[in-house]
């Protein structure tokens, strides 16, 4: 029984923290959110040769060979620092090939996808809040898919894409493909842009379908990650604020009613990390209710993160509510979290049918 | 208790439904002049007939009636009802007019009132600054006498419509050795004075709605002063009484839940529309239960000042503020869920309005951060909550460092 | 457009308020607590005295004609002080009377449901939240009513009781009728004791049926009114005790955790009052939607007054937790208020319907 | 990461399960002695065995073996499982105990703490005083020497098994003149000790959970104390770090959850369970999330301090209290609102139990009543929110009175 880290999950946080922290302070992505939404190629690429492009991609296709557990580790440093990369996208499209894909899938896009040459990226929701396999509507017929998928991350530079097909199943599509049209959405992240993705008899090959509900839960985790690492953040700006800005001849935090609105915001964050923790090791053990963990993973941290990105807006007072702050930035990002593939409360549909309520 | 407004009342209100109806759209050639003079025309006329600005002494430009609540809610109801004009900028017919008639000179009063009455000049207030948000009895900004002139250096912050307004009211620091609150004066500026700088702060949903304001050697008359050197604080009180009266409204409150029930019933979900989810209907209808509080509220308000009796009601007053907060964040956390991925997308930048009830996704996720402003702007929540605590309940007044 | 009280109004109040507060002492409310629910007869004979049990008793009967509202307003009082006296059930049998008895029903009863010389109360619900008409199934055939009703108030010593029926409606019986068995519950206000009431071919006379929905409306308003009295009190008890406790060395108001608990407290349910006033108002005016008035005063302001009874708990530290406290005392009233006539979530659901959702 | 305990512990696991089930119920004659002699001879065999208070040294009365989180996780869940009269008073074993080992003399640690873990002497714990609730070191219940005896005068409150314990530790003022915490020292006392008046006090559900303590003249020998006079506020300290760790238990939040959906199936609502109905579905999965979260954290917790690594865990021991506290009352508010008028009934009185979920309504009221002690009992809500901010953020410490 060792519910800890081990001393290589530590230095990888620590490794994508230490890079991080240089490379993606506040400023820069103040940059992105300012101008027009413009990437950091240097940004990705710097964690590509990390190795964080082929974390979870097989050794033998060229990654490190590591489990969802070791990338939720790296996607709450993500959220910490609010980098603005596709790591979930990408990750996610590693998920598919490997629980889905046939062996010529693998060796043709699991080598690209590890030594960041090819983007990857999941096309699931088509709107309406429809992330569930069973929602899926896009055809895939005669080997070429059509459809239009939604809120589909990083899509405008992505080089292959997991695309959810009618039945539940999933397809992949090289982006390449002739039908392939992706459309910009203005969405509220500007560090993650989303896109919608108009398959036209694009060229696709199936992948297993047992693959879509994984991919799903590994999405659910990645998220909550991202967001505890975030509200986490957010928690420790406002304590800096309110030991910092003083008002009446003293700082904020002196006064109890700051305290305790911080000590709130740290209840409800702090003890749900063991909670994501937990649902990453169910999915990479293939435990039975691995899905429902993540899907409690998910409702529960964004929920609180949610409630904890308010929290520091307010204590923050007027500036917390600009532009200029940087509040808005992990504000936005847990907005995000919370909302893609599915609302906590869309979530807490599904751990209730399946606790067998 | 009678909840009907009564024959004179509703005398009143069909005159004022009469006059609203025929004084607007304006005919002819006036129809052509730009929309802000043909405002102002309006406003005129609607003064001139007592239907705008009725306690103004007629002096200054207003209509010289007594005051009667209940008349400017029904006529207010009919306005808002036919769409004119007749919402200027508050910070100039709510906060400054109702200072100048308390505190201001004669002269200031004719200079400044009827102007600002019919929107040919227009107010921002210069009170907030960087360093000094609940705190406002802090600021730093310095107004020191040189000859016949004030010379002005510092920054303001949260200065709402600074580039369009005429003139600002503010608050400065005139006698640097004097204690925290005796050292202030109530100034009068023109924002075209040289070494005004206005610049617009951008909020977190995109939107423009404040400014902040820069003072490099700004020298305006001596005589723009109301009250006396050092009295700036005391004269700013009976300001900001208005202002918080004025977000003790609960119209803003019903119209939003009503665009509630509206995305609810718009927004499928497995193929029926949410509004018919058990769940969506708890929440909406826990909802319901603060508006409508609220709004009884506010009717508990206007008749008790209406009968002279503001002191019965001041428990709900003292709440008014955080409990419309309050609603406005609930109802914004309603809507998100409702959104589902439309919470997606990026907000519409709308200016803060604190009632808004939209249709479209971007709005409702502008409307879910600016609910957010309601616990900062006009006093923080926490603050609110020391005032209900110490002047509703007795209870201490907090320890704070010596001066402050 | 006159959203205050009368003159008249504010006056009962202040006599009733006069009366109880001598004569209802808190101290007088604990005896009730610690020994047999042992009533206090000459409290409400007091009350009886004063015209309480005939506040809306028409003139020609005896009583003072008055409103809902000004019931509602002896309501809050009672709340207040919790009194333990059958107001609640009394006024609702008038009430039952007034909108479905005919001239001999009327003529026998309400004479001396106004001048004390018999108890009414009201026997509805039949266990498991069967509080609305729709949910009855007592049988009234043949001028004779069968059923078990469940939570009645003041059983023990009515002298009449407002029936439920099958179909919705109501039939008055008379408690010296045979077949009828009352049995004490152990309920969670002392001070105000339910009753399980056994009907067996019990004699009985029918009321229009329509009084049946206006009796609950009333009720519903009734127990909205006393629960905002009890949380209001609940909040000055609290303040008191804050400004008195005192721990390192000051009052615990002085800490602003306390203080802004407090304030809290305040802001659930100061503003509830005009909600309340309204509801009884819209009753007395047979307004359009006085009913949804009704359900929404009760839901909301028992809700509020439940989170300010916690609160007061939790702001009195131990004490507030102990039996000896009076804390507990008005924690149950207001829990019985709450729970009287549909929960909150039950009411909501009415809410939800009758607003054209 | 590895949920699994392993071949060693699986091994110790399945010892502990044939020693549970072997070792009771005690067979022949044992059986017919009274309960308590019966769980006092378990204890004494279970000690023996290496399955009670394993890590108290041998010389004591203990199993004499190093600290092992993790055997005692899985030993703990057999003797659960099996039912085993294991769990004595915590006072004793888990408080007074360990302080006797870090601060007693060798003659104390010989006289109390054998009969301590067998259960022949049970405990109860003297620190609240009515004057002095979260601000303990303000107790005012004082010793003073007289020749070879300490006479003590005051009194104690939420004092629990005071009628049933032999002896009580507890913290008494000394050393009037010194300052606040400077003047308190640690006294044993035998509760048969003449002067000593135990009283119950009756909790608002009913139960009489909790004693008042009076102290008239009472003397005990001058050698019945732990530590050095003034130091007892020191000495109680690794005491109160104990009585924290326990609370952190999420065994109680699953359990009570557990009785909470059981409930929710059995009620029924329009003729079907409520847990049918898509808001208490929602509910009850919202507050899972609260539930499996605590436990994630334990498990976190047990780990790290297996692992001697207690620091990488401090802000998840933190929470743990008020975590803990807001699970229990969440699920008694859905409780209560699924019992409907059900909830009417009295509460059955039932001794505070954190975690309890009961099947009864009567239960479920008492619970509804309990669940409010978590954020009074063992430090205040509003206590550990200071903590949690001044230690994990840095957050200054409140502004008091000179002393305090």
């Amino acid at each position: 029984m060792d519910f800890t880290l081990t001393e290589e999950q530590e230095l990888l946080q620590e490794t994508v923290r230490g890079f991080v922290a240089n490379e993606s302070p506040a400023t820069a992505v103040r940059e992105i959110f300012d101008g027009e939404r413009s990437a950091k190629p240097a940004l990705w690429k710097g964690l590509v040769e990390m190795g964080i492009a082929g974390l979870t991609v097989p050794e033998t296709h060229g990654g490190a060979g590591l489990d969802l557990l070791d990338a939720a580790l790296a996607s709450e440093v993500l959220g910490h620092f609010a980098v603005p990369v596709p790591f979930l996208e990408h990750t996610l499209t590693v998920t598919a090939l490997i629980e889905g894909g046939g062996s010529e899938q693998q060796s043709h896009w699991l080598p690209r996808l590890a030594n960041g040459d090819a983007l990857g990226t999941v096309a699931l929701g088509e709107g309406e809040d429809t992330w569930q396999p069973t929602h899926w509507t896009a055809r895939f017929e005669n080997d070429v898919v059509t459809g239009t998928k939604r809120y589909v991350p990083a899509a405008e530079k992505a080089g292959v894409f997991v695309v959810g097909i009618a039945g539940g199943g999933l397809a992949l599509v090289d982006a390449s493909a002739a039908g392939v049209t992706v459309e910009p959405m203005p969405t509220v992240d500007r560090g993650r842009p989303l896109f919608t993705v108009h398959f036209e008899n694009a060229a696709a090959t199936e992948l297993a379908s047992a693959a879509a509900q994984r991919v799903l839960d590994a999405g659910l985790v990645l998220l909550a990650a991202d967001s505890f690492g975030a509200a986490d953040r957010l928690i420790r700006m406002t304590a800096d604020y309110a030991n910092t800005r003083e008002q009446f001849g003293q700082v904020l935090a002196q006064f109890q009613g700051m305290k305790h609105q911080i000590a709130d915001m740290a209840v409800d964050v702090v003890p749900t990390r063991g909670m994501w923790w937990y649902a990453a090791h169910a999915f990479d053990q293939k435990m039975a209710g691995a899905g429902r963990a993540a899907a409690l993973a998910k409702s529960h941290v964004t929920d609180r993160a949610q409630q904890t990105a308010r929290q520091a807006v307010e204590c923050h007072g007027g500036i917390g509510f600009t532009w200029e702050c940087d509040v808005q930035i992990w504000f936005k990002r847990v907005m995000q979290d919370r909302l893609l593939f599915g609302t906590p409360e869309r979530l807490r549909e599904n751990i209730a049918a399946t606790g067998g309520w | 208790m009678d909840l009907e407004f009564g024959e004179k009342y509703e005398t009143l209100r069909a005159q004022a439904r009469d006059f609203a109806r025929s004084s607007w759209p304006l005919q002819g050639d006036e129809a052509k002049l730009p929309e802000r003079e043909q405002g102002i025309l309006w406003k005129e006329r609607a003064i001139a007939a007592g239907f705008l600005h009725r306690t103004v002494p007629a002096a200054y430009g207003g209509g010289g009636l007594e005051p009667d609540v209940l008349a400017e809610t029904v006529i207010r109801q009919e306005l808002d009802e036919a769409g004119v004009p007749h919402r200027g900028s508050m910070q100039g017919t709510h906060m400054l007019v109702p200072t100048l008639l308390e505190c201001g000179t004669e002269e200031q009063r004719q200079a400044y009132i009827r102007p600002t009455l019919t929107g040919v000049m227009r107010w921002c207030q210069g009170y907030s600054e960087p360093g000094s948000g609940s705190d406002l009895a802090s600021l730093q900004s310095r107004a020191v006498v040189d000859g016949d002139e004030w010379v002005i250096n510092g920054q303001k912050i949260w200065t709402t419509q600074a580039t369009e307004a005429e003139m600002m009211f503010g608050l400065f620091r005139t006698e640097p050795d004097a204690p925290k609150h005796g050292g202030i004066s109530y100034l009068l500026l023109s924002m075209d004075t040289p070494g005004i700088d206005p610049r617009p702060l951008q909020m977190m949903q995109g939107g423009l709605d404040f400014c902040e304001v820069f003072f490099n050697d700004v020298r305006i008359p001596a005589a723009n002063i109301v009250g006396k050197r050092g009295e700036g604080w005391k004269v700013s009180r009976s300001t900001l009484k208005h202002e918080r009266m004025l977000i003790g409204d609960s119209t803003g409150s019903r119209k939003s839940f009503e665009g509630l029930l509206e995305l609810a019933r718009n927004t499928p979900r497995d193929g029926r529309p949410a509004i018919e989810d058990p769940h969506i209907r708890q929440r909406i209808a826990e909802l319901e239960g603060y508006v409508t509080a609220r709004e009884w509220a506010v009717a508990r308000i206007i008749s008790a000042v209406a009968q002279n009796d503001d002191m019965k009601v001041m428990d709900d007053m003292l709440m008014a503020k955080i409990a419309s907060t309050n609603v406005t964040q609930m109802t914004a956390k309603i809507a998100i869920d409702l959104l589902g991925d439309l919470g997606l997308e990026e907000p519409s930048g709308d200016a803060i309005v604190m009632g808004y009830g939209g249709t479209d996704a971007a709005s409702w996720v502008s409307q879910y951060m600016t609910s957010l402003s309601g616990a900062i702007a006009g006093g923080s929540s926490n603050i609110q909550r020391n005032i209900i605590g110490e002047r509703l309940y007795g209870l201490p007044r907090d320890r704070r460092p010596e001066g402050h």
